[in-house]
């Protein structure tokens, strides 16, 4: 019999104002491609750190290889054997590829050693990457096999891979469950995470599913159905949305030849972006991140000016150039992707963050009627079941999907014509996703204009009337919802909808013209 | 001609102190914190390197004094600015005034005390040399020490993996946390560093340049400093060209006058700040350079999560 | 450590109030530098020493040091006033004003201020005649240079300095013609790291001998460290570079501090502007090197002599300025008036006299 | 070992307790200090805290020191919560004396009290204009404020020596470098005779409520504070970041040359080389002692003024030297720095 390889029992983790692991338990064989399931926030980030030694567990203990180990840091762990690629990149956007290898190798190697053995490792896996290159002229899938090699030079036993497929197209997602498989077979066992119930059911042979913290379940995933995770998952399966007609009306958001240079040097430029929002419809646009999803947000919401005349229509009227405010006061509202620090002052109270889009609390020459702010504070809080100790807590003081109900609400109260969000239920828990997607659909049918970028296919195929892809900076032609396959956009998010050209552009001029 | 020689032989001398302090606030940003107390690491350096010369007549003592009441004072800054998150800013501007403060009370007695005399430092040989000898090989050793510590920052940050690492730190604190690296603690150990540097150059202008204590001596060479390291672009190579160019521009104020350049002298006095002024204009108005150059955590506070 | 003294017992000792001795007389001092400056407070900082040495327990002396000749300064000389000093020294230019506006608050207290010209009932001025000095320096210099080029560490442009800088030019020329001064301006009094780049940059320029107006020793220290050969200023300064040390052109502010405290002890104060010189033993050349030859020892002596019995005067006509115009006709000697506006560079001095 | 934990929500009680705290570590430190160097502590503190507001005339004097703190730091306040770095206000101030000076010079004996304001505000301009080079660079190529605006301050000292050596010099003063002294018109009204006070404090005070006013009940000033603390949410909200800048510095420059003229055609009377005294740079601490808060840095205005006074006091009643006063203002500034810690975190044993 072979000992075990990794066996965590009683893991607790406290953090103030939550616990984010409570006496979790999991075992881990040789081989074993082992899945952790959770919502957002369901711990398991908490318990992979935990595991690699970056976060110190208030209780519990870990055995590696049937003896009980300390982790004290992820030097640490990577001599033991435990290797991570995490979930949000631990790169470094100037340096080389080499030299991001080279901090997470713990041998004395020279860079040119590491180079060869990048090289090396690179063939054998098939996926090929130049070690001089810096980390900022690669795309994020490139990021994340520059991970994924730095991970596999140090031979591990135990790989940790913590949400790899958030960044990736289905196709990419292919090519590394090849990979992964090839490494389970040569005995390395692999932690997968992701709360994507598909992939799990066709990669692992093992799943821990964890809720708020806690091990709700232990199973073979190759057994269950999406249903029998999902409920172990949020404990309930989640309220269907009621699908009603479109009646799109008029075109609220044009956008045509809108081509930018992104001002950041990192950052990915737009080609001759060209899409239609109309009255009444949620138009979607799918895409891994880092490909113009930002930029285009950008231009659209206003915070970058410098889109070219003309390019950008609100209501008929070009706003290319105008700043926040004004395509405010034309009805334009946004709801950005990170929440604190753009959404939102993290240090300043939920009633004045909402002068952060709103006027309605301001007096002659700009004064600022503290109660009416409160008021409005108050009625949102209370509308939208925020969870917060009243309109004076502080930003920061609010869970990240309290928050997100908070700007969803702030900017929904505000009665647009047209409303932008981005990843409206990022981190956000499934009862409160519902709640978001329900008022944006609610919205719709009162007859707003929506546009809605997310990364989540789920979500989009959920909500959306039409779809777009976005893809190194250039923006696919619209595909209705019916005509929309997971596959074909798939293929989209490669960049790949330029095969038949001209069907297409007929197809985009005709709902330009609608 | 002998007098461009002896232009440039002080500009060397005078761009030496500079480059010394600037290297350490080099060190510093490239882990990604700025000191803006320089200013006062090198004034209480200067008092304890003079300090330590009149007691011991050594002046290598006397460095090595200096370079330890620098990286102490760093140290001070650094509990303050990495390990409870202060601002640094404030934190620097504090450091420089109480710097200035204490050295200033501190150094009283010091004032009437002189230094043992100074040999003269000519390089055999090569100090022969008609106007390059006088201008390159009549230095003190250190001006050769500076140009050997730029080599040798240049081979350590871009060649070395401890290099590797401290310009990571400067990059992605957050990253290199995540791979394990004691962040804190590298940022403090180039804290100390860069303020044993400053600390160097503090004791080499009390000691050396101008062998004395006198309040506030500095004046300001703390803060010029500091610009070279945005005006080099945080590369050692060029803060020694800077240094050694601004060094040549405080020495041109005095050889206009002496030439009898007919320019009010206060005009002459202002062109150093204003030539920092423009360099800083010229180098900024690029920021694609900046972003690419600048280390990208510089200023930010890093809180380790747990 | 020059601090010891400067312990001043806070307020008369009560045991002194039961004495039949009248209470000392307090007399304080404002400083505008560091008393350890070694140059310009610190000469006064002797003076003051001196009096508490004459008069013993009949006088408490204190001081205020790093006195900006900002607003500041009046708040405190005001103190000082207001503290029972009887004498007040404020030994600075920049104290005019604000003592100017304090004299008439307090009629009972004595002001005396250095380097000033506007004098109130109870308010005097005094300076010395430091371009005297100067010009024994210049004699030395002029004598001694190989290259004939002397060179200025100069502080800021008031009439006090440029007389001194063309009496030292006098003084050089009446030994050896061919003398030219260069000047380099550092527009400050006190800033030992500019003064040590601006000797650098005349030594560079050719000069030999070094000649400051700034109050620190670190142009003597600079030549020193290079090999060339410079003057002490203010104080006795031999000791920062017995080298290079070819004199010290001192102020004595003794006698004088002597003189105003007896005249306040005795009741015979009265106001006006005082101007002392070798003649009073305000000014002197000391400490002249060795190396310098006996004949011109002996010259400076007899500019000394003629100095003090009033037989010899430095500005005494001709005298041509750069522009080779005649400022001061033969035979002619200049009055107080004409050397207390003294704006140009005489013959000899190299570039222009700033503004 | 002692660690910090993050609270849940900042802690008020300590936003209040911290200043208190560092206050009492600063002055045990001295205690101790003074202890060291063989003087009455009891003495020492007397001097610090008692001698500078024992008397109306003592408190008039704190005032007149505190004035130009007061009003430099209430501007750098608005810049600092901008997030813009001024640290120039020290040659702000010497341009805001400058200009004032230029307008007070052309007052003669039939000047009408109009050139008050007139001098006023054109030390008002003044400093605008300098802070407004610092703008300039900054928004249109980006240069670093903090060191743009120090330099400029070695340049304003060298404009100030210009004019005093040179054009500006009194023709009838020997040559000396000063300006001739204002005419009595021109200068600032005193609040009551016999003391140096002058309309200038009731200026701060009225800036204190100003500036209050503007950062936390205006929605421009709720724009400044909310480009100081995410200037990413400024963007996304429409503020415009260069927008925020100018009126950081302008109000900074402005109010710092309000200061200059305050204090030229105030206690002063004349345009001196000495008029740079470092209330520039004093400033800088008094606003973050005050916590940036205008109500924190009246208090802390006048606690700087204190250790000025004091030091000033303790040369001629205990000998000590002046530079006292620089270790103390630093001390200070450090333990509230530290202090402040607690109120984001709290300490805990841990093992
Ligand atoms: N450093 C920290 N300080 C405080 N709370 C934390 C910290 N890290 C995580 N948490 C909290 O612990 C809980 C678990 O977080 P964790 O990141 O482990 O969730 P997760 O399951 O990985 O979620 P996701 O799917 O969004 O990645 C969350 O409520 C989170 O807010
Ligand atoms: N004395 C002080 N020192 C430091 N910070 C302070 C001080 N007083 C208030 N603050 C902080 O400054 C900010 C604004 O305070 P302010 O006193 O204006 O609020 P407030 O008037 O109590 O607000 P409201 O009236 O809206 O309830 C707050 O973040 C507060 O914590
Ligand atoms: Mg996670
Ligand atoms: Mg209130």
């Amino acid at each position: 019999m072979t000992t075990t390889r990794l066996q965590l029992s009683g893991i607790t983790k406290r953090y103030p104002g939550v616990v984010a692991n409570s006496g979790v338990s999991l075992t881990v064989q040789p081989g074993e491609v082992h899945a952790v399931l959770g919502e957002n926030g369901a711990g398991k980030s908490t318990l992979m750190k935990i595991i690699y030694g970056s976060v110190k567990p208030d209780e519990g203990s870990v055995m590696f290889n049937g003896k009980p180990v300390h982790i004290r840091n992820p030097q640490e762990a990577r001599a033991l054997g435990i290797s991570m690629v995490f979930q949000h990149f631990s790169l470094f956007d100037t340096l080389t590829v080499a030299e991001n290898v080279w901090l997470g190798l713990d041998k004395s190697l020279t860079l040119p050693e590491v180079s060869a053995s990048i090289t090396a490792k690179a063939t054998e896996y098939g996926l090929d990457i130049d070690p001089s290159r810096p980390v900022h002229t690669l795309s994020v899938g490139e990021m994340q096999r520059v991970e994924i090699i730095r991970a596999l030079l140090t031979n591990p036993q135990l790989l940790i891979l913590d949400e790899p497929t958030s960044v990736l197209t289905p196709q990419a997602v292919e090519k590394l469950f090849v990979v992964l498989r090839k490494l389970a077979s040569e005995g390395c066992s692999i932690l997968y995470i992701s709360h994507k119930l598909h992939e799990i059911r066709e990669l692992c042979t093992a799943c821990t599913v964890l809720r708020g913290g806690q091990v709700t379940g232990v199973c073979d995933p190759r057994q269950e159905s999406n249903a029998s995770l999902s409920r172990l998952m949020i404990g309930a399966e989640p309220p269907a949305l009621e699908v009603r007609e479109l009646h799109a009306g008029a075109a609220v958001l044009e956008v045509k030849g809108l081509t930018l240079q992104s001002d950041d040097p990192f950052g990915t430029h737009l080609h001759d972006v060209a899409l239609t929002v109309r009255a009444g419809e949620v138009v979607g646009i799918a895409g891994v991140s880092g490909n113009g999803q930002s930029e285009l947000l950008y231009a659209l919401s206003g915070e970058d000016r410098r889109a070219p005349a003309g390019s950008i229509r609100l209501g008929g009227q070009d706003v290319s150039h105008a700043g926040p405010g004004r395509r405010r006061a034309q009805g334009q509202h946004f709801v950005p992707e990170e929440r604190l620090g753009r959404g939102a002052v993290p240090t300043l109270s939920l009633a004045h963050n909402l002068l952060l889009s709103r006027t309605d609390a301001l007096g002659a020459g700009g004064w600022i009627r503290v109660g009416a702010l409160k008021a409005q504070a108050v009625d949102i809080i209370a509308r939208y079941k925020v969870k917060a100790n009243g309109p004076d807590a502080a930003a920061k003081s609010l869970s990240g999907g309290n928050l997100q109900k908070f700007i969803v609400g702030r900017e929904i109260e505000a009665k647009p014509k047209l409303l932008i969000v981005s990843q409206p239920t990022w981190g956000v828990d499934v009862g409160a996703a519902a709640q978001i997607r329900g008022e944006i659909l609610k919205l719709r049918d009162a007859g707003c204009a929506v546009l809605v970028v997310s990364e989540e296919l789920d979500e989009l195929f959920e909500i959306s009337d039409r779809l777009h892809v976005i893809a190194k900076g250039r923006l696919s032609p619209s595909l209705d919802r019916a005509d929309a396959t997971i596959e074909r956009i798939g293929e989209w998010m490669s960049g790949l909808w330029d095969t038949a050209p001209q069907h297409h552009k007929k197809e985009e001029t005709a709902h330009a013209a609608a | 001609m002998e007098s461009i020689a002896l232009l440039v032989a002080a500009s060397l001398n005078a761009g030496t102190v500079l480059a010394i302090a600037s290297l350490g606030l080099l060190i510093n940003e490239k882990a990604g914190i700025v000191n803006l107390g320089a200013e006062g690491m090198m004034l209480c350096a200067a008092l304890a390197g003079f300090a330590t010369v009149v007691h011991t007549g050594s002046t290598t003592l006397g460095f090595a004094a200096g370079m330890a009441a620098g990286a102490l004072l760093a140290a001070i800054f650094g509990g303050l600015v990495i390990w409870l998150n202060t601002n640094q800013y404030a934190t620097g501007l504090a450091l420089s005034l109480f710097g200035a403060g204490f050295s200033a009370f501190a150094g009283t007695s010091y004032v009437q005390e002189k230094l043992p005399e100074q040999t003269s430092h000519v390089i055999p040989l090569l100090g022969d040399i008609p106007l390059i000898g006088p201008a390159l090989f009549r230095h003190h050793p250190m001006v050769y020490v500076c140009v050997a510590l730029v080599i040798f920052l240049i081979w350590f940050l871009y060649r070395t993996r401890a290099g590797l690492v401290l310009r990571s730190v400067g990059e992605s604190p957050e990253s290199s946390h995540a791979l394990g690296y004691p962040v804190r603690r590298i940022r403090l150990v180039a804290v100390m560093a860069g303020g044993a540097l400053c600390g160097l150059a503090g004791a080499y202008v009390s000691t050396v340049y101008t062998p004395l204590w006198v309040e506030g001596m500095i004046a300001g060479k703390g803060w010029i400093a500091l610009a070279l390291t945005t005006f080099a672009t945080w590369r050692p190579a060029r803060v020694l060209l800077g240094a050694y160019l601004f060094g040549g521009v405080t020495m041109l104020q005095f050889h206009l006058q002496g030439i009898g350049v007919n320019v009010p002298s206060q005009f002459l006095t202002m062109m150093p700040y204003i030539a920092t002024i423009v360099v800083l204009v010229l180098i900024s108005r690029n920021p694609t350079w900046i972003r690419i150059n600048m280390p990208s955590s510089i200023g930010k506070p890093f809180y380790p999560g747990a | 450590g020059k601090k010891e003294e400067a312990a001043a017992p806070a307020a008369p000792a009560p045991a002194a109030a039961e004495a039949p001795k009248p209470a000392p007389l307090k007399i304080a001092f404002a400083y505008v530098g560091p008393v350890g400056d070694g140059g310009w407070t610190f000469a006064h900082d002797n003076g003051r020493k001196a009096i508490e040495k004459e008069f013993g327990d009949k006088v408490v002396t204190s001081f205020v040091e790093n006195v900006p000749e900002s607003a500041d300064a009046e708040r405190v000389i005001r103190d000082l006033a207001g503290q029972g000093n009887k004498l007040v020294f404020g030994t600075t230019f920049g104290y005019m004003e604000p003592m100017l506006k304090i004299a008439p608050d307090f009629k009972d207290v004595k002001f005396e201020h250095a380097t000033g010209y506007k004098t109130a009932e109870n308010m005097r001025t005094y300076d010395s005649r430091t371009y005297e000095g100067a010009y024994m320096a210049g004699v030395i210099a002029g004598s001694m240079t190989k290259s004939n080029t002397l060179g200025v560490v100069a502080s800021i442009p008031i009439p006090e300095v440029i007389r001194n800088i063309n009496s030292f030019t006098l003084g050089a020329q009446s030994v050896n013609p061919k003398v030219k001064t260069k000047v380099v301006w550092v527009n400050g009094w006190f800033d030992p790291p500019k003064e040590t780049e601006a000797a650098t940059s005349l030594i560079n320029g050719g000069a030999d001998i070094l000649f400051q107006n700034t109050d620190s020793s670190a142009v003597l220290q600079t030549a020193e460290k290079m090999g060339k050969r410079a003057f002490g200023w203010d104080s006795d300064m031999t000791a920062y570079g017995p080298k290079a040390h070819l004199g010290s052109a001192v102020i004595n502010w003794a006698p004088y501090y002597i003189k105003a405290t007896k005249d306040v002890l005795e009741g015979t104060w009265s106001t006006g502007s005082v101007w002392w010189g070798v003649k009073e033993g305000a000014i002197d050349m000391v400490s002249v090197a060795e190396d310098v030859p006996a004949e011109v020892k002996a010259k400076v002596d007899t500019v000394r002599a003629g100095l003090k019995d009033g037989s010899f005067s430095i500005w005494k006509g001709p005298i041509v300025g750069q522009d080779g115009k005649e400022v001061l006709a033969a035979d002619k000697v200049a009055d107080d008036a004409f050397l207390g506006g003294i704006k140009f560079y005489v013959k000899g001095v190299e570039g222009k006299v700033p503004n | 070992m002692l660690r910090l934990e993050v609270r849940p929500q900042p802690s008020a009680r300590w936003g209040y307790a911290s200043p208190l705290l560092a206050l009492l570590i600063t002055v045990v430190i001295g205690v101790m200090l003074f202890a060291v160097l063989g003087k009455d502590p009891v003495r020492g503190l007397q001097v610090f805290f008692w001698e500078p507001i024992k008397s109306t005339y003592a408190l008039s004097e704190l005032m007149v020191k505190a004035t130009p703190l007061l009003i430099i730091a209430l501007g750098l306040a608005v810049c600092f919560r901008s997030n813009v770095w001024n640290i120039g206000a020290e040659g702000q101030y010497i341009i805001g004396a400058i200009f004032a000076a230029g307008v007070a010079l052309t007052a003669d004996k039939t000047t009408g009290p109009w050139i008050v304001p007139a001098v006023l505000a054109a030390g008002v301009l003044g400093g605008m204009l300098w802070a407004g080079i610092t703008a300039l660079l900054r928004d249109r190529f980006n240069a670093n404020e903090i060191l743009v605006s120090l330099m400029l301050v070695y340049v304003a000292v060298q404009v100030l020596n210009f004019l005093v050596y040179g054009p500006w010099k009194d023709p009838g003063g020997y040559n000396f470098p000063q300006t001739k002294t204002f005419e009595a018109v021109t200068q600032i009204p005193r609040l009551m005779s016999g003391s140096r006070v002058n309309i200038g404090l009731l200026l701060a005070l009225a800036g204190v409520a100003a500036v209050w006013i503007f950062l936390f009940r205006t929605y421009s000033g709720y724009a400044q504070l909310v480009g100081g603390l995410a200037p990413a949410a400024a963007r996304y909200a429409g503020f415009s970041s260069r927008k925020a800048l100018w009126i950081a510095l302008l109000t900074s420059g402005g109010a710092a040359g309000l200061a200059g003229a305050l204090e030229v055609a105030g206690p002063i009377g004349q345009l001196t080389p000495y008029v740079p005294a470092g209330y520039g740079f004093a400033a800088i601490i008094v606003a973050f002692v005050g916590r940036l808060h205008p109500v924190g840095i009246v208090f802390s205005a006048i606690l700087m003024s204190m250790f000025y006074i004091g030091g000033e006091l303790a040369q001629s009643r205990l000998g000590l030297p002046k530079s006292i006063t620089g270790v103390f203002q630093g001390l200070l500034l450090f333990a509230l720095l530290a202090c402040d810690t607690l109120i984001a975190y709290r300490l805990v044993w841990k093992k």
